[in-house]
């Protein structure tokens, strides 16, 4: 068994995890809709089911969901159309291929090393401090060896701030906690519950992560209550059912 | 034994650490002919199996160490392990930042294709890297130590094998290149998996 | 040499300290007449003017020490002015102890962004910083001594280069502690990963 024979069972893919790499290679399915969480809670799950740990196996599905993860977040960001690290398809599975033997090549020269200093097992050095006569710089025998400026330019290193990531290009939502709270509101009262999709249907990512914040608000003031079978299942939105009022408007 | 090799002896046997053959030579006031004429005698006389000691010429420098035949009662005396042995990360991050340094976290862990902070952490409180300024982007830089060298018993980086000669095989990288992509168009045509 | 030979004087060479008689026959596993044996024949070995260390017998037990043939060679490699240039960590831990104190570990890593345990061990060796109390949280508290503004030809900390002159982005009224801990969180948060 290696990383690449994982069978997978996506929403856009179902097959060996190598099947899928080719098909993200060749462009033939979007790395985009691949929810590469997915693919490692399979991966978590095909440990699980086996009950141990094959180190050269987990290394090499590291490295290969690591490259995948960082081609998916290039796609993410907005790129210029001559953009150099635009990928073809044929690239990118030579970038793959790139990261896979450098990653090989660096844990062999750390078995070479762990076995250098395995060798060199036995010999020991003296780590006994020196005679105290001959220990430290005293007062007397200093002199201004070292230039204050240097303190000053470290300093001012220090108090240099990176530069801020430039957010110009992301479209700034004007959403509000307080609208998503009326909307929550809203769909509550006509029908007593919702299910999470139908509350964000057809919203951008930013509204989506509103939402949820409206909905913890919702749940805090005691309004709501929902449910979510799995990880990554639906979530069903509730009223809260307040037992005692229930009773009167019965 | 000569004064010359004496005086080289005792003071190798004060230095905590190797000392370079120049300083040896302005310490013990003599030309570098003496001096290596003074090593020469002490080659002869630390000749493996001859003393408890070894003359060892590490990181760029001359260390006396002990001879592995007293390893084990070095234990017993001292009651701690010589160096204790890497783990497979930390090796992993070692070997990155002995070829490539001065090499940044983010790029270790880029190679790694995991995080390399618990590593390096440890690396660093063993003395076996240590800081060497900022990339341009403000991450900090890592680079070997001499006590690196030291322990693993080389005396420059350059004796470390050329990092070539870890590359995998063509045949490996062929194998490799046909698990990513042949395989599955492989498996593509086919109904058996 | 014998073996045991060997073996004692490689013990010998690593303790700092003398080693008790029984403590060397434990150790090296052989009963006291083998001992007494393989030191008489170490004796021989370090007869007067033979080698350039001595077999020493003192209070508590036996040690190795150098020569007087080596004295003045030894303080000429060793008891020199130690004043290697700073690393950038020292440098960035050294100019934060003289601008702050006294300033705690703690606050010295959240303004690097990393760990400064190395550096300021260093700096504490060395002379240049001292320990100043506890915090009311109980971290150590460091300040720069006397050995510092000699090393630095500075009259008094008050002859330290003005903030001013080496401010980036000139901020009258922010407290250079706060400034300092604000640039150092920031920096650690765009470094990560």
């Amino acid at each position: 068994m290696n990383a690449a024979s994982l069978e997978l069972d996506l929403d856009v893919f179902s097959g060996p995890f190598d099947l899928l790499l080719t098909l993200v290679l060749r462009e033939e399915v979007d790395l985009l809709e691949v929810q590469l969480a997915e693919v490692v809670i399979a991966y978590l799950d095909h440990l699980h089911a086996r009950g141990e740990l094959d180190l050269e196996v987990a290394t090499e599905f590291l490295v290969l969901i690591a490259a995948l993860l960082e081609l998916k977040s290039r796609m993410m960001l907005p790129r210029a159309e001559d953009d150099p690290l635009d990928l073809e398809p044929g690239e990118a599975a030579e970038e793959l291929l790139a990261r896979m033997l450098e990653a090989r090549r660096y844990r062999r020269a750390a078995e070479h090393l762990s076995d250098r200093l395995a060798g060199e097992d036995g010999v020991r050095y003296r780590s006994a401090a020196l005679p105290p006569a001959l220990r430290r710089t005293t007062l007397a025998d200093a002199g201004a060896v070292y230039d204050p400026r240097r303190l000053g330019t470290a300093l001012a290193g220090l108090l240099r701030v990176p530069a801020q990531l430039n957010l110009g290009h992301v479209t700034v939502p004007t959403i509000t906690v307080g609208e998503r709270l009326t909307h929550l509101r809203k769909l509550l009262l006509r029908g007593g519950g919702c299910s999470f999709d139908e509350a964000v249907r057809g919203a951008d990512r930013v509204t989506v992560a509103v939402t949820l914040f409206a909905l913890l608000e919702l749940y805090k003031q005691g309004e709501a209550t929902w449910t979510q079978d799995e990880p990554f299942g639906a979530i069903e939105i509730a009223a809260f059912q307040r037992p005692a009022r229930d009773r009167v408007f019965a | 034994m000569t004064e010359l090799a004496r005086i080289v002896e005792a003071l190798l046997f004060l230095s905590a650490d190797p000392v370079a053959v120049e300083d040896l030579a302005e310490a013990a006031d003599c030309e570098a002919g003496e001096l290596a004429e003074a090593l020469a005698e002490l080659d002869r006389a630390y000749a493996p199996g001859e003393r408890g000691l070894q003359l060892k010429r590490v990181a760029g420098g001359i260390a006396l160490g002990t001879d592995p035949v007293a390893e084990e009662a070095a234990r017993r005396l001292l009651a701690k392990p010589r160096t204790p042995p890497l783990t497979p990360a930390q090796a992993e991050t070692l070997a990155i930042v002995a070829y490539l340094q001065p090499v940044s976290r983010p790029e270790i862990t880029r190679i790694r294709g995991v995080s390399a902070d618990s590593a390096s952490a440890t690396l660093l409180e063993r003395g076996f890297v240590e800081e060497a300024g900022r990339s341009q982007f403000g991450a900090v830089l890592y680079r070997t130590t001499d006590l690196f060298l030291k322990l693993f018993g080389l005396d420059t980086l350059k004796a470390l094998p050329s990092v070539g000669e870890w590359d995998p095989t063509p045949e490996e990288e062929a194998d490799l290149r046909d698990r990513l992509l042949r395989a599955g168009e492989q498996r593509a045509g086919a109904t058996e998996g």
